[in-house]
């Protein structure tokens, strides 16, 4: 008998679900005796709340929002990783005036809501000699790169590097990334996978990681024919754009979903602390943890 | 006649808005041209009839439901003073929830299939309804209540059927003006609903292309949706006529070609 | 169903500080029919409402058996009040619609056929002249079957023959109910009433009742009338000059010319 | 203002079906008062409103100097259509309101006078009585001060000594203009008007118009008036004989009682 | 005896609300319970109030604007033969419109100020404002444009005298449905303003407090957002009123208690 997994997306589908598909393509999940379903919200801080509330599964989130998420008192801790870099940057148009971070005194930066951008802008800023308040925020919501290609804004943060770079390069207008962790903030996990708290002992879950792993083992292993299986069914997600950032992203899937690099979660953690964004570092056991291998199956 | 007439209208629309396009030579990934938009209607007619067809159900039970609650609701609000102090504020509070603080809610309770959007679109349209026609239980005819009630009095369930009889009936071109806007709207709502977390409709087409700046297939779901909108309004609005031929209507210089029918 | 009278007892009614009635008390003998006349704008149609609870009466309606009128009174308002959404012959039955019972539907038909418009039972009321109206609202009144019934200028709108025929329905179906009865005409009084008032002044005050003998519908015109006509006539002359005395303007020579 | 009379030449008016009028013609000779008669529902509203431009008249509707109407026309429906945004005054100077010109306030507030409502000019018309409002509305009309007036049914809401005054004060101020008017009550008719037609019929037919002798307003009692008096009651009884035929109840032996 | 019922109605949702939270169990990170957004709302009264003001502005304008346009639109195509063949399907169609459709567009042309709040609230508005009031102007008493016509025969600009004294006053108890109802929606119009491009007001404050998981702080913006609108609609519900004076009124049980004041 099938048990059923259901899985929250962090947004709607897209290449950086990639190792997630194919294993549902290949039928991996399938081998471990779960059937997966997968979610598309609409807004990315749902999954996190759904999965607490226990209203699904698992949930596609982010590392950063993670500690706000558990500061706040909700019971979720990562059991896996996707993608294991950081994704988002800090993008500007190439043939524009901005050449250094410097450059954005008196500029005007949009984001799209994420939780924590005055963090990573703070730190990037600082080390140019620049504060928050020598730059204009504003909201642009989703409207990322045409707030930028309009010239409304004059940089973007919270632009993911295999995606929104492609998109203008695809609109004919090229952007320049400052990636974050080259600014210094601290490298984490873009993507990470969260589960309700007590639920870590529950062997369905490490039977999911391990069939991630094997999907991203095949994800490396064979990108063209992983390409194909992606599409197939979703002729609507068959363009260039995500070709392209369907490559791009290929290099930071983590190949170990389920390992954790507790330190590095612990230097994160006192890097948001020290920006104010939570109150202290909590430990990484309360929140990050390696699914136990279970002989139960 | 009426058709050439509509062709000329949708004619019209397409050249201004490749004027548009032309004079203000905006980006075409801010808004393509009509040709661009044409393009991708052909390309992704499958994928675009699919998503439509969703949101059309959508839009129909949420119209459906809309109707039949908001005339509940007016009717109680209308009829029952203490409805008329509990339920209005909190039906113009409901108005001011924007779907992002709520939509976990509505997932934690509904799931995430099509009840939950259907409620979203409902809750959107359904308030314009309640609100046109408890204005127009407001402004019947003192006279036809007084009749009313002297015929009734001292009988049990004569308010309930004064409202009812006259009331209501003389509420219905206030309630259909209601209607009128909620298909207008209702669009919007089932769009908005597919925020709360959907897999198919021109809404989550339009979000799914919106964020890979497919803004040519964006706009193509925009012209189904309001092809969908405008033919909807339409067929609303000539029932909403047919139901209330009894009421004298007209605009300037209509009036003059049609006195057979008229008055 | 068994006559009631109408017991008013301390009618009082005020529009903004202007005061209508005070202290108005009259009793409407059951099975009688009486006539309200009086000039335009004193409170004749008030009454009427006040005694169908339809205004505030400040004071006491009731029946003459003590009990209240409310279910035992027919109205017919000034204005026609045709519900524009329902057929005629709906229009007709209105009442048991509202009342949850049955309707009458060949009785409505017979009544229509009485009043002249059996070809217009499935009208739209937007179709009919004015007067065809007030006879849609006069056949529903008639359709109420009840002890008490207050007419507001039911032939108004109807030309002179029509008039005849239908004051004649009214005396024949409402013969030995209490009807109360507001009319501009004298001669429409001196036919049906058998006690005529004469309402005036502000406050208005009801004068002694004019008693008119026989059976109605009479001939107004036969010779025992023609007292109680001349009587009626300077009731109404002197409450037109008592009611208003500042609004005589030169017209005033002409008034001798009464019919 | 030199009078202008009014032709109308192969009037057609149908609805659905149903032919009110086929190939009527009418001239209202100018500077006299018509009046017109006939059954409830016969076609005198529509026959006004078709010469006042707001009916399809199938055929023509012009002056006597063969210029159009339009804008030499006072029209006073058989409603009071009052507007109840306005107050009184206000609707009754209403006419230069719609035209924008200055309206004569001083003049209003006379006729108010005149018309027994000095007191209400700032009044909102629903509070006000039927016959208040009906004499707001003939206030309207007489303001209006056109050549040719059309008038429906302008007095019925009155008591009957309200109405004498009012009558007279149309005739003067309506004398020399081409009224058209319609009256249920042959006193009023024989009071006003030079001529009187009645309409009978189905499709409506006027008969030859009565020549009324003297100028108004008369006493209708007066001696001469006696013969026309019986040739008008002759004349609406075969009308009401022939319009609808089928329409007769017992109540017909009552018909002899007219006054 | 009024402010009593208001703190009663008041003291009623809060009840149901924690009843809600109590009975459901609903996680506070779903549905905080009343008191923990109190805590919030006391916390951050300061920020609160300032982006409230900013909101109030842009529904303020937003209401404005929106009356205006939708009450000149109604106009137009009322009174205008063409306007109404092209600007009425115009309309329907920009209904149908979800704002991240065009809010790009809205940006481009009008920036992150608060002019694009504006126009998004404006639009949103200005739909059922403009079709309740043609809705009125249709439904005009044809009597009393027979009357005006023969007022105004032969003269040039009778049909536009006619219109603009019998049509429009006609009109405006449909009107007043129409801005009451747009009072009602216009805050989340500003909200939806906000979301698609902002540095202040409740909407931003909102986005941002659910992004950093504060849901207190959300719903003690939301709760801000709804006494906004709440009072808003009382505002503009006793402002129609007033200025509808002459318009016989009333529910069911209202109309025995003050007769000197009615009818
Ligand atoms: N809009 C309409 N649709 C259909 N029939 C109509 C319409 N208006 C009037 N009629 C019909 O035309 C005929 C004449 O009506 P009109 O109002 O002219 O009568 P009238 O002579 O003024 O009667 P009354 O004395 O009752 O006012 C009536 O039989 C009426 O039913
Ligand atoms: N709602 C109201 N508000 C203020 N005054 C009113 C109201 N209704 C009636 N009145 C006043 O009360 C008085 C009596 O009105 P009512 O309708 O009873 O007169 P009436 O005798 O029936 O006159 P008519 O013969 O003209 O119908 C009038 O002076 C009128 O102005
Ligand atoms: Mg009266
Ligand atoms: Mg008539």
């Amino acid at each position: 008998r099938a048990e059923t997994l259901t899985v929250m997306l962090d947004w709607f589908t897209n290449p950086d679900h990639a190792p997630l598909y194919i294993a549902q393509e290949k039928g991996y999940f399938n081998e471990q005796g779960l059937t997966v379903e997968l979610i598309q919200p609409a807004d990315p801080n749902d999954p996190p709340k759904l999965v607490a509330a226990g209203k699904a599964d698992l949930a596609v989130s982010y590392q950063p929002q993670l500690y706000l998420h558990v500061e706040a008192g909700l019971p979720l801790v990562r059991v896996a990783t996707l993608v294991a870099t950081p994704l988002n940057a800090l993008v500007v148009l190439a043939d524009g005036p901005i050449k250094t971070l410097a450059d954005l005194r008196g500029g005007t930066i949009g984001y799209s809501v994420g939780g924590f951008e005055d963090a990573l802008l703070r730190t990037m800023l600082t080390r140019h000699g620049l504060a928050l308040t020598d730059v204009t925020l504003v909201n642009v919501n989703f409207s990322l790169s045409p707030s930028l290609l309009s010239g409304q804004v004059d940089a973007v943060i919270g632009a993911f590097r295999n995606f929104e770079l492609n998109q203008m390069d695809l609109a004919g207008r090229p952007g320049r990334a400052f990636f974050v962790e080259e600014e210094g903030v601290p490298s984490y996990d873009e993507l990470i996978i969260v589960a309700q708290r007590e639920r870590v002992t529950d062997p369905r879950l490490r039977a999911f990681v391990d069939a991630l792993e094997k999907g991203v083992q095949f994800l490396v292993n064979h990108p063209d024919e992983s390409w194909e299986l992606f599409v197939a069914g979703r002729p609507e997600l068959d363009d260039e754009l995500n070709r392209r950032a369907w490559a791009a992203t290929l290099p930071r899937f983590a190949l170990r979903p389920a390992a954790l690099d507790g330190a590095r979660y612990a230097r994160f953690a006192a890097f948001l602390a020290d920006q104010g964004m939570i109150a202290a570092a909590m430990e990484v056991s309360t929140y990050a943890v390696e699914l136990p291998w279970s002989t139960e199956r | 006649m009426r058709r050439l007439g509509f062709l000329l209208t949708f004619a019209g629309i397409v050249a201004a808005w490749q004027g548009l396009v032309s004079v203000t030579g905006v980006a075409p990934y801010i808004l393509p041209g009509p040709l661009a938009v044409g393009r991708a209607l052909v390309l992704h007619a499958g994928a675009l009839l699919g998503h439509a067809a969703t949101t059309a159900a959508e839009i129909a039970l949420g119209l459906g439901l809309g109707t039949g609650l908001g005339f509940a609701s007016a009717v109680a609000i209308g009829y029952l003073r203490p409805a008329r102090r509990w339920l209005m504020p909190l039906l113009v509070v409901s108005q001011a929830v924007p779907v992002f603080a709520i939509a976990p809610l509505l997932v934690l309770w509904l799931g995430y299939g099509m009840v939950s959007k259907v409620a979203m679109a409902t809750l959107i349209i359904y308030f314009p309804i309640a609100t046109s026609f408890i204005d127009g239980l407001r402004r019947t005819e003192p006279g036809w209540l007084d009749l009313a009630r002297t015929m009734t009095a001292g009988r049990p369930g004569a308010a309930w059927a004064c409202f009812r009889h006259i009331r209501i009936h003389a509420g219905l071109p206030a309630l259909a003006s209601g209607v009128r806007l909620g298909a207008a709207i209702a669009p919007i709502g089932a769009i908005i609903g597919e925020w709360v977390g959907s897999n198919a409709g021109l809404g989550y087409l339009m979000l799914h292309a919106n964020a890979r700046m497919k803004v040519d297939l964006m706009f193509a779901a925009l012209a189904v949706l309001a092809v969908l909108a405008v033919a909807l309004f339409v067929a609303v609005d000539a029932t909403c006529r047919r139901l209330l031929h009894w009421l004298p209507e007209g605009l300037p210089t209509e009036a003059r070609t049609d006195w057979e029918e008229q008055r | 169903m068994p006559a009631v009278g109408i017991r008013v007892v301390g009618a009082t009614l005020t529009y903004r500080g202007d005061i209508v009635f005070r202290d108005l008390a009259v009793d409407f003998d059951p099975g009688l029919t009486s006539c309200l006349l009086g000039p335009s704008g004193v409170g004749k149609s008030s009454l009427l409402r006040m005694i169908a609870g339809l205004a505030p009466s400040g004071g006491r309606v009731m029946g003459s058996d003590g009990g209240p009128l409310a279910g035992r009174i027919a109205y017919m308002d000034q204005r026609d009040l045709l519900l524009p959404w329902l057929r005629v012959i709906d229009n007709v039955t209105l009442g048991s619609r509202l009342r949850g019972t049955r309707a009458d539907r060949p009785a409505a038909r017979a009544l229509l056929e009485r009043v002249g418009l059996q070809g217009n039972a499935a009208d739209y009321p937007r179709t009919l002249s004015g007067g065809m109206r007030q006879r849609v609202a006069l056949a529903r009144t008639l359709m109420e079957d009840r002890p008490v019934v207050l007419m507001d200028e039911p032939f108004s709108a109807l030309d002179a023959l029509t008039r005849l025929r239908l004051q004649d329905l009214s005396a024949e179906l409402l013969a030995g109910r209490t009807v109360v009865m507001v009319t501009h005409d004298p001669f429409e009084a001196l036919r049906l009433a058998d006690r005529i008032y004469v309402l005036s002044g502000r406050p208005a005050e009801l004068g002694e009742a004019l008693l008119i003998p026989n059976y109605p519908p009479r001939d107004p015109t036969a010779g025992g009338l023609a007292a109680l006509h001349h009587e009626l006539l300077d009731r109404l002359k002197a409450a037109d000059a008592g009611s208003e005395p500042e609004r005589r303007p030169a017209a005033r020579r002409h008034a001798a010319g009464a019919p």
